[in-house]
């Protein structure tokens, strides 16, 4: 069940030149997480920013009953809780919204993540290992040192390709680029892709290609995070039912579910 | 105010809002509490003095194309678009749940013309769990080329006229505070029978996205809610305390205890939360024991002293 | 906008605001930067496009009773009572230095009367080095039972009409958010004979100091400006430059450079800096280098580029 | 000349349970600070709290560059104040307002402080001590555990005598009772005062009494800080003439200048 907790900021450190890795002490949270939900963040008890944040969850330490967070600094929600210092504490609700299901036995899970859209797939990739699924990960960010989470999966064993445009990891170029060459009809994939939404697009239409299935991570901006506000609509692909809420009905969809918008916003 | 402290369980909280019945003086804000069951993880909607519930049409309506939503300084802009079922799905899929909860339920009815007022009126009147009407006047009346009701006070008349003549039970209109003189509104909505007064719904407002160059909400305009709004919804309610003699549900950017304290004090019966719930799903039952303890502490019997007080000499 | 970016010093950044020649599009607002001299120690005002003085009146007024002020969410209210020296101090005492220093003045004019916006306007009509006439009609009209001038289309006509028959020098009434229908006040300025509009004033509001269970203005009311107000100022300025064709001096709430940009992309064609000097007194050249930045940046020749830019298609 | 800079957080210390005190290095501000001025704080760079906040100057450094803040914790302002650690830093207005004056050469300089109004009188009791005045500093607080000024005093070499309600200190009782007992008529003495406002109203009363001259330092809620606003009125006594405005005219006046408030506000 989600809940409120005042939590603990166990470490929040700097990890790239705009990224920030947040652990935070969250043992009522914590029973309840599962891959691709997200928490909502009041970063400060002021009245600026008003509303709070939603952050994916980066990574879950059922044990420790820790969270953490991956974010990149962008406005003044971040900033703020960038400036966070370990011993403060940061009021989080949580978990919240629609989990990533499990891929159909006997496929391969493929994680295909840009930038900060990586966040919600460490979980994921962590909780498919412990089921035994065979995952692989493509990651790609601007530059080589916006990989910040590639340690972390390469520590969980499963293998990851980072796609940068500086040449200087695995694959020079686009990680849709990479996804064309190295996986094309290899096996029968389960697509799980968070990103920018150019990004996110192509990866759907590659799963269109070869037949595949699949699930894709949505951003939208949110005042509840439950489903009273009604403002996080996005709208269903070839619908005319109206709008599905990002933060209830989402933020995980059926990779054909929804519309993605090929120009960035 | 000099009296002896009291024990908290002492104050007797209850609130008659012309007519509707309520066990303390904290209701939600329609559209900021879905229909009661999206908070039920973080506390029990019956606790509340009542839930008012999303705006309800005649037919469902898919609401406004996104963005709808943007952070302003101490606020947000909000064009949901009046997104909901219809009235009849209200009833069918939403009434139920609300009534087996024990929720105090006030419905909040958006027409597109007076017609439909009345309609959405009669249909709601015997349905049972439903404790009072809110009217959204702060629609546009599509049979007089879009001028939103609640901004002329002869149409303020006409609605509240239709919908008394519609049902059994107490109307509360929501004032719009897009008005030049308040008070005109406010006793457009007395002379045509309103049993209470809801003020205040949203300021209209825009906000600009620089780097598209272009509105950030896709409907352009929308409502300004939240902490920003408080100093002029706490001026319109205490004009219209002096000149109206009608209980006020008060609201605008309440987001603690303290802001509660001011509404009342100027005039406010009750008090409604909406914003406030996304920055603190708590706050509602927060101000309830914080009134509660204000109260105590100032040796009041009942909240209902604290109402208006500011007035006072 | 795919232009290519330019050096910023091969931006135009003048305006001509109805026949007010500005250097570039930054002002400060009447009643936040006194006469001019309060900010020297921060920076010369001769930079300025303009500054706006502090309302004058025929009589010198002593304001209103303290506390004056007092912080909002993301706002303040004030209700300084249009405290001033009058007209003939204001011209032998302040204009002097004012000159000397070579800023552009733009005089803020305040009347009980009709009669008396005239009177105003004919004595500072030759006075050298003002350049333009703000009118600030947010004022009660003592001969009309205290309504406020800025609230009627019609008194805003007649306002406009009698300055302008005193004077030759441009002509800005200075709308009032509080009313129905800003388009409607706007067209009525225009019919006037305004040459330009500025908006907007502050929205009125009020706060409770629960401490004392009494309003925390000694005058109640006050004047509500800062961030809080900027969505509903950007919403008008908006609608005003849909319809009428009259240049707009866009201010309420600006504290940063990208709010600025806002007010010019819905059609500000210069804009004013008031309370967010008093948060940041170096504000409004930081945004003067803010704009030319941008404007390079996107290699706009001309600031005037940017006005209105969010209403293109 | 006033100005405005970025100043370093040298310390920001909790002093008692309420109060703080806070080093900040201001080169650019020190040079032109007097006894009795003032700094106008931005204490974050949100619009909340929107207004700077007024505080005086507690001490100077000119030799180390810095400026010492005495403060009391009472609202939104001052608690973010606290949470301001070393080597961030503030952004500081000053100095703003009229300055103390000295006393006619051969009277005593004699100082009644109350609760956190104790602060501008620590740099004036260095600066008379400099300039050779005979001094004495009369303290009054609640309890002895918010006499967070007293060492300082003394470190200064200036007879400092305590009064508190609890009896833990040198006087039980009020500083102005305190003020009757002590000095009555001994030397001609020239007052300065600061505190709780009914407090100020009584050492102008024991003044008036005894046919004394001195100063008083007020303080009203402030915008600008410069006297652009005309938001921090107080009427003059006796007068006409309209509002003073305490940012610019003062905070420091003469004992009998102007109206005090003989009931907490
Ligand atoms: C379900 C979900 C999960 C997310 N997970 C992560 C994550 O793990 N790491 C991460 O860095 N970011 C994540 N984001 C995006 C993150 O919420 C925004 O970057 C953040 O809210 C920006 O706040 P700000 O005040 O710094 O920026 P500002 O631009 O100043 O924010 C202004 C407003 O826009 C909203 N906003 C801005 N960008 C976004 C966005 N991309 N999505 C939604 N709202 C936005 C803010 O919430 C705020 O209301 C997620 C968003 C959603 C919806
Ligand atoms: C010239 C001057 C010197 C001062 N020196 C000191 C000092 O050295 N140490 C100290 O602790 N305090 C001092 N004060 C008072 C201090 O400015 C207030 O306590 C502080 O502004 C409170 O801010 P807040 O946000 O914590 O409280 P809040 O009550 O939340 O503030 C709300 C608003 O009221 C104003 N305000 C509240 N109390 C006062 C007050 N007493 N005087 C003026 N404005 C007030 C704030 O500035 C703000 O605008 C001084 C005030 C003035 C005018
Ligand atoms: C997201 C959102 C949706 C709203 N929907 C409605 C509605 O359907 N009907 C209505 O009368 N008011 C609606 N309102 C207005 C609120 O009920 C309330 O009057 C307003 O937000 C001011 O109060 P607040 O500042 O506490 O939010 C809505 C407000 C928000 C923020
Ligand atoms: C302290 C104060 C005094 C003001 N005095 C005047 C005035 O004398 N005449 C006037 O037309 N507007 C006056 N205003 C309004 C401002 O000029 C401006 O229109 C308003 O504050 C909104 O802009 P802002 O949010 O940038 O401050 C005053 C505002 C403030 C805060
Ligand atoms: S954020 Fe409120 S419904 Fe999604
Ligand atoms: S604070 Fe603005 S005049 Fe004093």
């Amino acid at each position: 069940m989600p809940t409120l907790e005042s939590a603990l900021v166990i470490s929040n450190n700097q990890v790239s030149s705009h990224m920030f890795e947040m652990e935070l002490a969250a043992p009522q949270i914590v029973p309840f997480c599962e891959p691709g939900q997200f928490v909502h963040l009041r970063v400060n008890s002021l009245n600026d920013p008003l509303l709070r944040r939603p952050l994916s969850l980066y990574d879950v330490d059922k044990k420790r009953g820790t969270i953490t967070l991956l974010y990149k600094v962008v406005g003044k929600g971040t900033t703020s809780l960038a400036q966070l210092h370990a011993d403060e504490y940061v009021d989080v609700m949580g978990p919240l919204g629609r989990p990533f299901s499990y891929p159909p036995a006997g496929q391969w899970a493929i994680l295909v993540g840009g930038g900060v859209g990586i966040a919600p797939l460490l979980y994921l990739a962590r909780r498919l290992k412990e089921k035994n699924y065979p995952v692989r990960v493509l990651y790609g960010t601007q530059s080589s040192s916006e990989l910040v989470a590639l340690d972390r999966f390469r520590q969980l064993g499963v293998q990851t390709v980072a796609a940068t445009m500086d040449g200087e990891a695995d694959y020079q170029g686009l990680v849709t680029d990479l996804l064309y060459q190295q996986l094309s009809g290899q096996e029968v994939e389960y697509l799980y892709t968070c990103g920018p939404e150019p990004m996110m697009a192509e990866v759907a239409e590659y799963a269109r290609q070869y037949g595949l299935n699949g699930e894709v991570s949505l951003e939208e901006h949110m005042a509840c995070g439950v489903g009273a506000c009604l403002g996080c609509a996005r709208k269903l692909k070839d619908s005319d039912e109206g709008y599905v809420k990002v933060c209830k009905d989402g933020p995980v969809f059926g990779l054909y579910e929804v519309e993605l918008d090929l120009a960035p916003r | 105010m000099p009296n002896q402290p009291l024990k908290p369980d002492k104050v007797d909280m209850s609130v008659n809002l012309g007519g509707l019945q309520m066990k303390n003086p904290v209701c939600t804000a329609s559209g900021t509490f879905g229909y009661g069951s999206e908070y039920i993880d973080y506390f029990d909607p019956a606790l509340l003095g009542a839930v008012i519930v999303k705006g309800t049409t005649m037919e469902p309506r898919a609401g406004n194309p996104p963005p709808r939503i943007v952070e302003t300084p101490a606020g947000m802009l909000n064009a949901i678009g009046l997104e909901n079922p219809g009235v009849e799905a209200f009833i069918s899929q939403y009434m139920p749940e609300l009534r087996a909860q024990g929720v105090t339920v006030v419905a909040n009815i958006a027409g597109n013309t007076l017609e439909e007022y009345g309609q959405l009126a009669q249909r709601l009147d015997h349905v049972e769990g439903i404790a009072a009407l809110e009217l959204n006047i702060s629609c546009p009346n599509v049979k007089q080329g879009g001028l939103q009701f609640g901004t002329d006070p002869d149409m303020v008349y006409q609605v509240v006229n239709m919908v008394k003549s519609n049902t059994q039970l107490p109307v509360i209109p929501k004032l719009s505070p897009n008005v030049t003189d308040i008070v005109a509104i406010a006793s457009a909505a007395q002379e045509g029978g309103a049993d209470a007064l809801a003020m205040i719904n949203t300021l209209m407002g825009m906000a600009v996205d620089i780097d598209r160059c272009r509105p950030t909400l896709a409907n352009i305009f929308g409502g300004l809610s939240g902490p920003a709004i408080k100093p002029v919804a706490l001026r319109m309610i205490y004009q219209v305390y002096q000149q109206v003699k009608l209980p006020i549900l008060g609201g605008g950017g309440i987001v603690s205890v303290r802001d509660a304290l001011e509404f009342m004090m100027v005039g406010a019966s009750a008090v409604s939360i909406g914003t406030g719930i996304f920055v603190d799903p708590y706050l509602p039952c927060q101000v309830i024991d914080g009134l509660q303890e204000y109260a105590a502490q100032h040796g009041l019997a009942s909240i209902k002293e604290l109402v208006g007080a500011a007035h006072q000499e």
